[in-house]
């Protein structure tokens, strides 16, 4: 991720580090992004993904390597000095003053001659539909509207850089959908570049442009959502991205041609041969033990489209998930529950032994110990 | 230079009160300890001399009398305050309708130092004039009070007082955690039928430990300075039975004019602070995963 | 808020200003605080300021004067004495040895000192040969204060001594009337204790034990019979003497609710507010049989700055002795006053009497400091033997167990 | 908190009415119980000031809880303003003056030195400000007779010993640890965030607290500002060691009047001047005394 150091990059963060006394919480941290880019930091709690977000603020200061904003080095400026603006989870209103004095507070601060705070509150208000609550203290609002407080007081600055942290996890589902919607719109009418943490892959996936994903403060992957999903990095971004997650399943691999033989263990009957039409570096005629990860969409009944390939085996089914849309089918392979994607009329009880097809061309295979993706 | 002064803003903030402490606070204690070492009578003096006033101490009955009493009072004080203060503010709490005044009543002791209601108490518990000669006067002949007079009691009458005085403190703090519990769960326990002593018993008190800590340590602290108190109701008396470390501290630096022996006993009391404060501290401060 | 220390700010500069004149200042620290106390005191302050002066009060009541040596304390360990201090007993001689004690011999030798005071007197006065303070009164300890109705009734004389009065008191627990009344504070403990040594043991007796603290004597025969006594005299005291005050007990006396009460002569303002005429309502007598015991209030002039202040003590001290100042304040506090030539007319009986047996007691050197009231010993020694006083009179003690305990904790204070 | 009691459904008439009985019964004897209580608090209260309306005729000779037989105001009066405490015999008046003229800027400045602290060390924490926290802290449990000597040497050091800022310096200084106590177990119930919003939107240190953490502060303002209020005004201890003569704080006078040891006392005077002198707390207890419990439950006590 080294990328050489570009006028156009809004955000770049260089060989940042972290510690509080003993514990590093950040470990060379390289990001950087481009004006108009969404950037999704997401990982699990404790990957010090927030920690990032408040040192790109300035909230908090790191321990060494540098952040650069608009190009400019930020050691040593203060939050205020850094033409950005942040949302929080709890959306930090103040609680003793009006949404209006809310929105105007950092203007106010800034020294804004008055008719431009109030030309600027009206804009954002009326964007934001919250003209009529003005006057309201934050006790008097609901959740969602908080929320688009919170977001109007980071709007009126107008900055280089918005921060957002998890700003929707306190809202609940449908709100959150809503509100989620709501961000990516006002992303894409502003062409605002945006650094925005979560912890939820869903929230990283519909609104990023590019996503990091993090964990125990190091970067494991950054790169497009798409990127993300279909080759992760490793197994940790792979069980993480997605929901219901990647299958994961102990198999070996035998070079045969130009293709590649992948066998799977059952514990409560005969293993299962597939061939994958791709050819695996390093097999070297012996076979290896990998991890096959597999899409649950990559897997489906034998109607599906999949079974041209004929990749199909008969396994059993041990539950079955009617989704709506879909219908999620677990089965047992390698000694762990696989999930499938079947089409949502499909006919099967659990205990049933039903064709499972098999689409391998999105199949990753990751290393056992390290977890690092082979292909 | 503003850069400094920004980061640094906090901490300069704090300093003038971290001195204050420091000096005030510390600086006396070890001020103290030093002169407990010395033969310091009417006023300091700084010839150390070792250990003599300790070797003192230890040997005074009247400061034995006062460090049991400390225990005897310090531990029932503390008791029957947390006690009366919890049954009262469960009691409050039962949609009373006249709650308002009834807790003023409680509370009020707290407003009153024992200069000015000392000598109300004195009659009060006088048994010639209070409680037991206006029972007598109602004709209940054999009725007894006479724990001021009695040398072996009167340090409970010293308990009645300073419970009087603390209590009410106590029931607002356990009302305010009351008024603070989570009413879903009480709700989840009637559904399951449990009785209201019950939900009492097993549900709420226990999750007012923190509470029971907050006042353990008040009413500690208070055990521990209680002075006025003593002077007021029984003068340390009858003899020195009712004298607590304070005011045997007192008495040898003020009346007895003997400074070094009054700093040795300080000493030694704030040994028993620490020993109750300490631990207090680092379970309170201890750092928490947030 | 700024407003508010600005006031206050004002008001200690303002005070710092009227001291810069240099008229006689004095700040008076003392705990003369009740009515007739302080009609007493306030004569003195008359004259002082009718002499140029400007006088200060600073009262601080409570615990026979532990309150105001609190005070007192910390005043001289700012730095801030006041000018006269109502001190007394070796108390004066202790400052005077913590260099805290200036001296207004000059003025003592001016206004003749010597020849007008006891000699017994003058030594709690004088600082290594100079005085050092001024006296006010001199208290009689020893009375033994009588209900005149109660005592005719019963036939019973004022008595003169322990055993008369163990008799008397014997006769009237027969007719049902309680024979004394105490207040059980320690002090007053210690009070009935000295009474009771002077009278049982005399003189002698009494200055080896309490003045001289000799171990012989505090651990002798007779020190036993002393706390006999005392076990005694518990018998004659109702069962709610605890904590009560004096006055209170001065009360009992007055409404004949007890015959007794054994108390320095202030108690006598009590019975005159009461309306009571000595000799006729109530009498007095003393159980020590020639023995005086006595307290002597004065003021100790501390080390002070400024020429208005120095002046300020002389003054005070010149007019402390003044004959009148001497008159009106022992009228007024029952007590009598320390010079010896005044005039006693205006005095009633009981004053007579006092003024009377102290001439007396000079004579047989029999003049002894109350060591109840801090003119016998130093505090800590003082406040060691009231602890098993105090103790063995509230408490089944035996006599034998308090000698004892009287003998360690004397030593212990040494 | 929720009533307690259950709504009676699915009962018989019977069981109803029984209930009934035993529900009226109970609350009977919790009102008893509460009355009881009160009564014991209410004692000595009473019989100050029962006695503060009786001749001293009546105090010699009656009971101490009967009702006086002529309501006699002439005590409180001269308590107020003739009673001797001293020479002078101007009552309490003018040392009614001297403690609101040292309490108000003491627990003024001690509330507001406490405000900051807690701020600091509740949003602002750095290394070591835990234990410095602790260390405060453990301030408030010192004995105060124990300082009373190396505070006097002090305050004669820095010249300020026997005034009114001197007094006021002491009261400030013990007063510190539980002002901060309060303001900083408040304080760490409001998330930090709203700290880094002011950050971000370009407040400094005292931008934010003047503007957001003071306004929302009321209720443990109260809380402070009872607690402080009640223990300057009435001591004595620090009153009586650290004044002289014309700075003498209210219970100092007090004393004066009621611990007179050899003179007539006069104790319809004592309880109404005692009365008078613990008019301002117990008016403030009465008065904020709902605001108290209030300020309790919101944050100054962790449960």
């Amino acid at each position: 991720m080294t990328s050489p150091q570009k006028a156009e990059h809004i955000l770049s963060v260089e060989n940042l580090d972290k510690s509080f006394g003993a514990v590093k919480i950040l470990k060379d941290i390289n990001v950087a992004i481009e004006p108009g880019d969404f950037l999704v930091l997401v990982g699990p709690s404790g990957c010090g993904k927030s920690t990032l977000l408040n040192c790109i603020a300035g909230l908090e200061k790191s321990t060494g390597g540098e952040i650069k904003i608009g190009g400019r080095s930020m050691n040593g400026v203060s939050p205020k000095d850094r033409d950005i603006a942040m949302v929080f989870q709890s959306y930090a209103l103040y609680p003793t003053m009006t949404v209006g004095k809310n929105i105007t507070f950092g203007m106010k601060v800034r020294g804004v001659p008055e008719a431009e705070q109030q030309r600027k509150l009206n804009e954002v208000a009326k964007l934001l539909q919250i003209d009529h609550l003005l006057d309201r203290k934050p006790s008097q609002l609901s959740g969602g509207q908080r929320q688009r407080v919170a977001m109007g007081r980071a709007l009126v600055r107008d900055p280089q850089l918005f921060l957002f942290d998890e700003p929707l996890s306190n809202l609940d589902a449908k709100l959150r959908v809503e509100m989620r919607t709501e961000i990516k719109r006002l992303h894409q009418t502003l062409g605002a570049s945006i650094v925005y943490v979560t912890h939820d892959q869903i929230e990283a996936m519909t609104l990023a442009t590019k996503i990091v994903v993090m964990k125990d403060g190091i970067i494991q992957q950054a790169g497009t959502p798409n990127e993300i999903y279909n080759q992760p990095a490793n197994m940790f971004v792979a069980d993480f991205m997605g929901s219901p997650s990647m299958n994961l399943i102990p198999a070996q691999l035998e070079a045969v041609d130009e293709k590649t033989k992948i066998s799977i263990n059952r514990t409560d009957m005969a293993g299962i041969e597939l061939m994958m039409d791709r050819k695996i570096e390093g097999l070297a005629g012996g076979s290896k033990s990998v991890i096959l990860g597999l899409r649950p969409e990559n897997i489906s009944d034998a109607s599906g489209q999949n079974a041209k390939d004929g990749q199909v085996a008969e396994c059993r089914v041990d539950v079955v998930e009617p989704a709506g849309s879909d219908t999620f089918v677990v089965t047992n392979l390698g000694g762990k529950q696989v999930t499938a994607r079947m089409n949502a009329d499909v006919q099967i009880m659990a205990g049933d032994m039903a064709n499972f097809a098999f689409d391998l061309s999105k199949a990753s295979i990751f290393e056992p110990e390290s977890g690092a993706r082979i292909a | 230079m503003t850069d400094w002064l920004e980061k640094h803003v906090p901490k300069l903030v704090l300093a003038p009160s971290l001195v204050a402490i420091f000096v005030f606070v510390y600086g006396f204690i070890g001020w103290t300890a030093y002169v407990s070492f010395t033969k310091s009578r009417l006023l300091p003096k700084y010839d150390l001399v070792g250990t003599i006033q300790y070797e003192k101490l230890a040997a005074s009955p009247r400061w034995e009398v006062a460090l049991t009493n400390l225990a005897i009072f310090g531990i029932l004080f503390i008791l029957f305050a947390t006690v009366i203060g919890l049954i009262l503010a469960i009691m409050l709490d039962q949609k009373i309708r006249t709650e308002g005044p009834l807790r003023t009543i409680y509370l009020y002791p707290m407003a009153l130092s024992f200069i000015v209601t000392g000598t109300a108490w004195k009659w009060i518990l006088n048994p010639g004039l209070g409680i037991e000669s206006v029972f007598r006067d109602l004709g209940f002949e054999n009725f007894s009070f006479d724990w001021l007079v009695n040398p072996d009691l009167a340090i409970y009458t010293v308990v009645i007082a300073g419970v009087w005085q603390s209590s009410g403190f106590v029931m607002a703090l356990f009302l305010a955690g009351l008024r603070s519990v989570d009413g879903e769960i009480i709700r989840a326990a009637m559904v399951d039928g449990i009785s209201t002593p019950r939900i009492y018993m097993s549900i709420i008190i226990p999750s007012m430990a923190p509470i029971f800590l907050s006042s353990f340590i008040v009413l500690s602290h208070l055990a521990i300075k209680s002075f006025d108190l003593v002077i007021a109701l029984t003068g340390g008396g009858p003899g020195y039975s009712t004298d607590l470390p304070a005011t045997f501290m007192y008495a040898m630096a003020f009346s007895r004019g003997d400074i070094g022996q009054a700093a040795s006993s300080a000493t030694v009391m704030m040994m028993i602070v620490t020993a109750i404060i300490v631990p207090y501290l680092y379970s309170e401060l201890r750092p928490r995963h947030d | 808020m700024k407003k508010m220390l600005m006031v206050s700010s004002a008001l200690a500069l303002g005070l710092a200003t009227t001291a810069a004149k240099a008229e006689p200042q004095a700040e008076v620290l003392h705990w003369w605080t009740s009515g007739g106390e302080a009609a007493a005191v306030k004569v003195l302050m008359e004259e002082f300021n009718a002499n140029g002066g400007t006088w200060t009060d600073m009262p601080v009541a409570g615990g026979g004067g532990d309150a105001a040596m609190t005070a007192l304390r910390a005043r001289v360990l700012s730095g801030n004495a006041p000018t006269a201090v109502q001190l007394k007993g070796p108390s004066i001689q202790e400052w005077y040895e913590e260099g805290a004690l200036g001296n207004i011999q000059d003025v003592a030798d001016a206004e003749n000192w010597d020849e007008l005071l006891p000699e017994a007197i003058q030594y709690h006065l004088k600082c290594d040969g100079d005085y050092c303070a001024a006296p006010v009164n001199i208290h009689r300890i020893d009375w033994i204060w009588a209900n005149a109705s109660i005592l005719e009734d019963a036939g019973i004389e004022p008595p003169k001594s322990w055993d008369e009065f163990n008799a008397a008191a014997e006769k009237l627990q027969g007719m049902g009337i309680l024979p004394l009344a105490h207040g059980g504070q320690a002090w007053q403990d210690a009070t009935l204790f000295e009474a009771v040594v002077a009278g049982l043991g005399g003189t002698e007796f009494y200055k080896k034990a309490l003045i001289d603290l000799d171990m012989d004597t505090l651990k002798s025969d007779k020190m036993v019979e002393v706390f006999d006594q005392m076990r005694v005299l518990r018998g004659y005291v109702d069962d709610n003497f605890s904590g009560r005050d004096w006055n209170l007990a001065t009360a009992m006396v007055i409404n004949g609710e007890a015959a007794f009460q054994i108390m320095g002569d202030w108690a006598k303002g009590e019975f005159i507010a009461a309306g009571k005429e000595p000799g006729k309502d109530f009498y007095c007598s003393s159980p020590t049989g020639g023995g005086y015991l006595y307290n002597v209030d004065s003021f100790a002039f501390f080390n002070v700055d400024g020429d208005d202040r120095q002046a300020g003590q002389k003054l005070l001290a010149k007019l402390t002795m003044g004959k009148n100042f001497q008159k009106v304040f022992n009228l007024n506090k029952g007590s009598i006053p320390a010079r010896l030539d005044v005039s006693m007319d205006e005095f009633d009986s009981c004053g007579v009497q006092s003024n009377k047996d102290l001439g007396t007691a000079i004579e047989q050197n029999a003049l002894l400091p109350s060591y109840a009231h801090g003119m016998a010993l130093r505090g800590a020694q003082a406040g060691a033997v009231t602890d098993v006083v105090t103790a063995h009179f509230n408490s089944d003690m035996s006599s034998q167990e308090a000698v004892e305990q009287l003998a360690q904790a004397v030593a212990a204070s040494q | 908190m929720t009533d307690l009691h259950m709504n009676d459904t699915h009962m018989d008439d019977r069981a109803n009415r029984n209930r009934l009985m035993k529900r009226i019964a109970l609350r009977f004897g919790l009102y008893t119980l509460l009355i009881l209580f009160a009564l014991y608090y209410l004692m000595p209260l009473f019989v100050m000031v029962v006695t503060s309306l009786k001749s001293l005729d009546e105090i010699r000779t009656g009971s101490l809880l009967s009702l006086p037989r002529e309501i006699d105001f002439s005590s409180w009066g001269k308590a107020w303003s003739s009673a001797c405490t001293g020479i002078q015999c101007e009552g309490l008046r003018p040392y009614f003056w001297n403690s609101v003229l040292l309490s108000i800027p003491a627990v003024a400045i001690s509330t507001l030195l406490g405000a900051i602290n807690g701020y600091v060390l509740a949003q602002w924490r750095f290394k070591g400000s835990n234990i410095l926290f602790a260390l405060m802290l453990f301030g408030c449990f010192i004995p105060f007779q124990v300082v009373l000597l190396p505070m006097a040497l002090t305050l004669g050091a820095l010249k300020i010993a026997g005034s009114i800022p001197g007094l006021m310096l002491v009261h400030i200084v013990y007063g510190i640890g539980f002002t901060t106590l309060f303001f900083r177990n408040f304080y760490v119930t409001i998330p930090t965030e709203l700290v880094k919003a002011a950050k971000v939107d370009g407040a400094g240190f005292f931008r934010i607290f003047f503007a957001i953490f003071l306004p929302v502060s009321p209720p443990i303002i109260v809380v402070t500002i009872i607690w402080q209020f009640t223990q300057i005004w009435n001591d004595f201890l620090f009153g009586v060691s650290f004044s002289q003569a014309g700075t003498q704080p209210i219970t100092v006078a007090l004393n004066n009047i009621v611990n007179a040891t050899t003179g007539v006392k006069e104790y319809n005077v004592d309880m109404a001047a005692a009365i008078i002198a613990a008019l301002p707390t117990l008016l403030v207890y009465v008065v904020a005394g709902k605001y108290f419990i209030r300020g309790l439950t919101a944050g100054s006590v962790k449960g």
